[in-house]
């Protein structure tokens, strides 16, 4: 093999996908790549996607995983559209995937899984690879990675079945060189994941050099690409998943308030990694409580705020269905309590490890008689961090219990993170009293409305609450209906002074005109760079992401009547619509997408160009 | 741990300002005396008390405690209580429900948090019947019962309380009787000293819908027939001056007339570490040819739930040191941009 | 003691309100006038009200126990507002209730019972009996009826206690007399209920006579009452209390459909009734499930439903929250069940034994996912018959779950109902299938987009149903993109579509004007009355009552533009309102009521009156 | 019962035309082909037939059987098919759920179902794991179980399920192991003959994230040793050519060899109907000491709830006539207005 010198074409962003059976390491080559990429200094956004099942039936379509990532030397919102390179592992990947590859993309293929078999699986009647008129207009290339694999581990003494495991290292020293990366970051983790077993630490940096290496000999490529440094400003840095910024956002409001956290939680898809995560920070004093049910999940984190944590709960929506009732408690107790909810398909088990949008209803109104919430919704994987340390500071220093929105999406989505100073988070309040004077438990004469939290253990604050509807002050049962009427509004009003307490809305472009673009959550990415695509090319459109759903920006309102149309686009089948169009009564537009998966820059585009005229 | 305070503490410092608002005649009062007797005499501090219940008639009693307390909702005492022994596990923590509330809709937390072991004291107001939405029967209910919701009888095998809990891996089982006081008092008071979760089932008359349903153990003229009242390390007797006695034949119990042909060396001795005898004196609850065992059935000693907890938060930090952000932020992974 | 001969006054229309202690009997009291009542031929409406313990501390005013009734010649609507007659058992009922009783209305008054204690423990300082300034304008009776009765009662054997059980006999006999009506009704219903005691039967019946008589020796009352008969259509007849008509209603959808009646549920207030209803009825073949808790409550119904029986659950707001998730999966999973929301005051327990209609938002938004479910509310009592039949079609007809709410007010409330002829009410349809050709069990094509009801027992039909999402047709789990949008929107449609299946919305009044008074539930009476009361005095005020919320009447938008404003009365924040709101974005301003009771005609009257220009 | 048809049905009647999704190895698969193994046998025609599941790795289940299927939501699989069965008592039920599914959060309605013993069959597949959810301890796992959860190890003590069934009461209890095929096939049979709720609890090898959670019990190598087959009638026995078995002392168990001192005469004797044996035999479930008993602990004849209710109705039409709306509505206080 002879070592071709390849011309190097620097581009400012590239989209890449990986694809192939469940057990072909997809999710891992793919986060390998992401940190790699960050650690660099691209600025980037992924897309991991992955089957229901454990392990879905290898080779077939259902069985596909993949995952996807943008990474560019500028400010980029999205994992992106279409694929720059996609690499098939196998025919099912091949079929599920051809259709995002750009015209002219690159697409690399271990030719080894492309049995009759798995063809079969696929659907495939000829195969593809032989296939010409399917392949045109690609840059095809073929390669058996499995057999160099194995050739490069054949003195390894691993059975055949040990060496093929590590083919994704290949295609991932093979994607290393496309890009021009330094391989580090990957070796020091194989070591670290494979420190008991050496000869895998050995096998799967051979396979990764192996990828690399053959990259150089491959004719077929002409180009290699460099993708610069993006511009970040001057601090530390790391990448980050959505999940893990959540759970680090807990334990810093945790540490900045001087709460130990609790976690009372019931594992489900895709919120268990919080709770995987928390359990790792004992040296904290973080308690993780693995209840039996999401009742008991929450209800444990009832009476642990009540007992003096800082108390947190997190799911996804069928377990949100089941909180309703206690969330109903924790409102009518004042209590600070946070409570995630990692969004999923629905309805009922609907898609367990798609993304949607499709609970904000239920946040808002799932739970009987008029038991407002607080709802902040998290816009990126490292907003994660700040919403949660924001959804804990508001439930401490109101009092009150709040739901935090994320999804699928974002919370398995990585991307940069410049790691912030503690210092400089906002101060963290508590209502903790101990001052026997004058207390009384249900007191809210202070402008927060928040009631006093006395922790049993402190002498002299002794008192009762309790599900049932409550005096004013003293907290105790009334059946008074003009009571009722009172504290019914005030827990309102607890709500709504919120509002004081959050940034205003801010509008992404002229703050009037045609079009405004209104997004909560995850979508965030896919309306920020619609917009900005539309912007660039003259259209009167600007962008307004909504963080805070309830109560909303006081200025919302304001915002609104400066723009004729107003366009909501969600994955869900028009929500927050719904809510500002009742709010309101602005005939806003929807955009509605309920497929699992998140919204493509150009279907937000699309609906732009077709409600604004061209400039 | 008690303090200074605890030694002057009496019961009308845990009396609340609340009115007391069961039935005249409800068993719940009877209950609520021996309590209010009992913790001033327990060395702990009043602020370190938390009572948590449920929903039923039983699950007002925090109101009239004047302790923390949470009336919380139906059937999530267990799963409340375990959150806030968690949180401080320096508290005393008294979880009261009632037949319905632990057993019907809360069985799922009862079950595991007897299985967890977490240290608290669960007393279960047990009359056999739903209280506060008027006359339904209950989990403990007898087959065959006649109530609003069963008009020709219900068709549910009962649980039975002492053995579900045996079944869920009690550490701590014990029967007692609203208006049994002197024995009520000293049980509550071994649950109190137990570390792990206690479970005291009290049979609770409920005067209004289930009027007499332990007429025959409370009752002067049967009582001393019907009651079996267990003592570590004693011979079970009962009857009047303890005429009677309990044999085991294969694993049936047997009851014989203390005479001649037996003494009371002849009998059982109860050994409440024994988890065989617990599970056989569970058996007879509902068995009318033999007397109803009250008194503490089983006890065992086992780590609580939040002792192994603290334990490992106190490993976490011995080996990784007391956790920082900062470091664990900047973990592998990152880079610095100057 | 004479005789006096009374002057005898008709009067069109009648407000009475017997209080007392819980311990006083003052329900039964109330639902015996009631009866009675009823069977003379008078129009009536009924408002129990009781406290949340079983029984209250004695005496104080927490512990009031008190029954409301109007009755009329004419056609009416509700309990009405002031009071004609008040019957005061004892102080605290004197207490809380005499604000409501109308200048130179009748007020009696149990004497026995104002005893130091008793006064105590209404907080009153002096006897009001002695307070000439507080009982000024007011016909005063004060009657010993203890007293009375245990005189009555002297040779009858029993003992004081007993006897004065009775005491709540003697007033009833007392309002008989007062309205000159025949005891017969009571005479019967004492003697059933006691069978088994004659003693007591005899004591009953001779307090109830002592009353009767008392008040013809009664020289205050110069007046007694007559109100005529009311004109009904020709039919049978009985007074019915709504849980009641409720019961019947899926009891008859049971027998029109020959299927048999699950109910699985478990108990809570206040619609615990249904299931002691339907327990009754097992000659019916109707099964009744106590189950442990609510979810197995709407699971087991579920499973009864996938089996082949009509099944229901009923339950409260608190129950709702905890059944949320298994709705999501009826909604999936297409199968027909009824779901009945008595509705209670909340938030978390809230309000127990108290009315609200704060649960609307639940039904329409409480599941996780995009789970839409047809949801209907009873108007009355009588409505309550109606509504659970309907339920039962339209879940039977279109394979989808049906959320239909009550709530404390006419659960509880009755009046007379006319009993219908079976065979006149809508045929009820079901899915049933046995052909196997061509069965799919998700096949939709039929103008109702209702699937198969293929039932376990059918040979050749085996199928799997579930919580997954599911292609169309086949009903096999798919995690396609497109299907899943495909199936939501096609869930939504089922919902859709029964708009063309329900009744227009039909305006009471002009279809055009000032303002359009739109409502809900059991405001029903009360809207109706002060619209009626409106219109008299010729303002231009129409009134609409909706009994389908989702879908809502096809006609409505319609008729919204036909009116310069919109009013929306209802006993929570403004749940409709915002429904109303964000469909047709008109400015409908809001009466909100959270107080554990009912509007009274008053309130909305003077709502209507600020809004509309009088004429 | 059974029709015409069930002469004819074949392992391949019970198979559907789903792939089956599990991941290659899994123990579920021994379990699916056993089950669709003995439907035919059973005598019951194949559309009465309902398998019900919760959610989980095992309970995808139905969707491989071709019989009606339910698969429900997590943990609610008894109740959906309680309801199921009232309905139409005449299916034949079955339920197949797993150790999270049925114990941790579905413990309530499992302990439910069992208490009321409606007629159906329940096969919990016992990974000791949660395989759906990637691996998170479940409250069979062993306490000290290091998982995603759990990474210093698990704090629960576990639930021993024939114990936890035992103390609700349950009529048919027993375990079987995946790979013990000729076993587990029987065991099921057992089951299905059961008139009442069975529990079967099969232990399931988890490859992915328990991998050799029971492979004591199921090694060539060790198994001998570790099993303790249960046959009621028979002597405990086990360990190669049934050299060992077991004996009572007071109320624990004594391993002893077969040899000059004990004969297979001294050995204690098996008898499914001792519910006393039954607590024993459950107690030593997680005793590495003693072998794991598999086979049918505890058997007992109870009326099952379905009976009851379908004859509460069919004395309810005796006394009362079979109901009439029109005669129920137009009763007392009713009247005709001409
Ligand atoms: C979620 C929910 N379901 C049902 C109820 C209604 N409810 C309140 S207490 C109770 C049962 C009470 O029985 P038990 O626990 O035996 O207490 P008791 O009143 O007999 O002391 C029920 C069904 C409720 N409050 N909340
Ligand atoms: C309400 C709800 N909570 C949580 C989940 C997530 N979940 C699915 S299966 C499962 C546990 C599965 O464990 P087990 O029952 O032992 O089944 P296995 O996968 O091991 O066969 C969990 C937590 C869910 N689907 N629904
Ligand atoms: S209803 Fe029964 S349990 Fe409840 S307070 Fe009255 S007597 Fe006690
Ligand atoms: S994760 Fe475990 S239990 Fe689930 S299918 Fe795979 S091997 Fe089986
Ligand atoms: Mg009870
Ligand atoms: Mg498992």
């Amino acid at each position: 093999m002879s070592t071709v010198k390849k011309k190097i074409s620097e581009v400012d962003v590239a989209t890449i996908r990986f694809a192939g059976d469940s057990g072909d390491g997809m999710q891992l080559t793919g986060n390998q790549f992401s940190d790699n990429t960050a650690i660099f200094g691209n600025d980037l956004a992924t897309l991991p996607d992955f089957p229901a099942e454990i392990r879905a039936p290898k080779g077939s379509l259902a069985g596909v995983s993949s995952f996807q990532l943008q990474f560019s030397n500028k400010d980029i919102h999205t994992p992106g559209d279409d694929l720059d390179v996609l690499v098939a592992m196998n025919p099912a990947g091949l079929k599920v995937h051809l259709g995002d590859l750009k015209d002219n993309g690159m697409l690399i293929i271990n030719t080894a899984n492309f049995t009759p078999k798995n063809l079969q699986l696929a659907g495939y009647e000829e195969n593809p690879l032989d296939n010409e008129i399917l392949l045109e207009g690609y840059q095809v290339v073929k390669v058996d990675m499995t057999q160099l694999v194995t050739t490069a581990l054949k003195d390894s003494g691993l059975s055949t079945k040990i060496m093929v495991r590590s083919t994704n290292m290949f295609a991932l020293g093979l994607l290393y060189w496309l890009y021009g990366r330094s391989m580090d970051s990957s070796i020091e983790f194989i070591q670290k994941k494979f420190a008991k077993a050496p000869e895998i630490v050995d096998a799967n940096i051979k396979a990764l050099n192996a990828g690399y290496y053959y990259g150089e000999t491959l004719e077929i490529i002409k180009t290699t690409y460099k993708v610069n440094k993006a511009e970040f400003k001057k601090g530390k840095y790391r990448n980050i998943i959505g999940n893990n910024a959540l759970a680090f956002g807990l334990l810093t409001a945790a540490e900045r308030s001087g709460l130990d956290l609790f976690y009372g939680g019931y594992p489900i898809t895709p919120a268990s990694d919080i709770l995987h995560y928390l359990a790792q920070y004992k040296s904290f004093g973080v308690k993780t409580f693995q209840a039996e049910d999401e009742i008991a999940g929450v209800v444990s984190a009832i009476g642990a705020a009540f007992a003096g944590d800082l108390a947190v709960t997190a799911t996804s929506g069928p377990g949100i269905s089941l909180k309703s009732e206690a969330l109903g408690l924790a409102v009518i107790s004042e209590l600070p309590l946070v409570v995630v909810n990692v969004q999923r398909g629905g309805p009922s088990t609907g898609l367990p490890t798609k993304t949607e949008q499709s609970d904000l209803n239920q946040a808002v109104f799932g739970r009987n008689g008029e038991a407002p919430m607080v709802i902040l919704a998290a816009a990126t994987p490292v907003d994660c961090f700040n919403m949660a340390y924001t959804a804990c500071r508001i439930a401490l220093k109101y009092m009150v219990p709040v739901i935090l929105l994320s999804d699928g999406y974002i919370a398995n989505g990585s991307e940069p993170w410049q790691i912030p100073e503690i210092e400089s988070l906002p101060e963290i309040k508590t209502r903790v009293v101990n001052k026997k004077n004058g207390f009384a438990p249900f007191d809210h004469s202070n402008k927060e409305l928040a009631r006093p939290w006395a922790l049993p253990g402190t002498p002299g604050m002794e008192h009762r609450v309790g599900g049932l509807e409550k005096w004013d002050e003293s907290g105790h049962v009334s059946y008074d209906p003009q009571n009722h009427q009172y504290m019914v509004e005030l827990r309102q009003k607890k709500v709504d002074i919120i509002a004081k307490d959050i940034p205003p809305a801010k509008v992404f472009g002229k703050d009037n005109g045609e079009l405004l673009v209104i997004g909560w959550g995850g979508t965030h990415g896919a309306l920020r760079s619609a917009v900005e695509t539309a912007q660039d090319t003259g259209k009167s459109v600007s962008h307004l992401h909504l963080r805070y759903l309830n109560p909303l920006p006081a200025n919302l309102g304001e915002i609104l009547v400066k723009f004729h149309k107003v366009l909501i686009p969600e994955l869900n089948m028009g929500q927050l619509s719904n809510i500002i169009r009742s709010k309101f009564l602005v005939d806003a537009v929807s955009l509605n997408k309920v497929q699992g998966k998140p919204f493509t820059q150009t279907e937000v585009l699309n609906k732009i160009t077709e409600l604004v005229e061209g400039a | 741990m008690a303090n200074t305070d605890t030694q002057t503490l009496t019961r009308q410092d845990f009396v609340s300002d609340q009115d007391v608002r069961w039935c005249p005649g409800c068993g719940d009062y009877a209950i609520l005396a021996q309590v209010q007797k009992l913790f001033p005499d327990l060395g702990i501090p009043k602020e370190k008390f938390l009572v948590v219940s449920g929903i039923g008639c039983s699950s007002r009693f925090p109101y009239y405690m004047d302790t923390y307390g949470f009336h919380s909702i139906h059937g999530r005492a267990p799963a409340l209580a375990s959150g806030a022994k968690l949180a401080n596990p320096d508290l005393s923590v008294w979880v009261v429900t009632g037949d319905g509330d632990a057993m019907s809709i809360g069985g799922n937390h009862f079950i595991h948090v007897i299985r967890r072991n977490i240290d608290m004291n669960i007393l279960m107001f047990n009359n056999r019947i739903y209280g506060l939405t008027k006359g339904q029967y209950s989990p403990t209910s007898e087959l065959g019962k006649k109530t609003k919701s069963t008009p020709m009888g219900s068709l549910d095998h009962p649980f039975n309380p002492p053995q579900l809990a045996l079944g869920a891996s009690g550490t701590f089982i014990a029967r007692a009787i609203d208006r049994e006081q002197k024995h009520l008092g000293p049980i509550l008071a071994e649950a109190s000293k137990h570390k792990g979760t206690s479970f005291v089932e009290i049979y609770q008359n409920c005067n209004i819908f289930n009027d007499g349903a332990f007429s025959e153990l409370t009752e002067k003229e049967t009582k001393a027939e019907t009651q079996l009242v267990l003592e570590d390390g004693k011979p079970m007797l009962f009857g009047v001056r303890n005429s009677k006695g309990l044999i085991l034949e294969g694993s049936k119990f047997k009851v014989v007339e203390i005479n001649s042909k037996y003494s009371a060396d002849d009998i059982l001795v109860h050994d409440k570490g024994d988890k065989n005898l617990a599970m056989l004196l569970s058996e007879i609850t509902y068995n009318p040819e033999l007397p109803v065992p009250i008194g503490i059935l089983y006890q065992e000693s086992k780590p609580t739930y939040e002792k192994m907890m603290m334990e490992q938060i106190q490993e976490s930090v011995r080996t990784n040191g007391k956790g920082d952000l900062d470091s664990l932020f900047f973990g592998t992974n990152s880079w610095v941009v100057e």
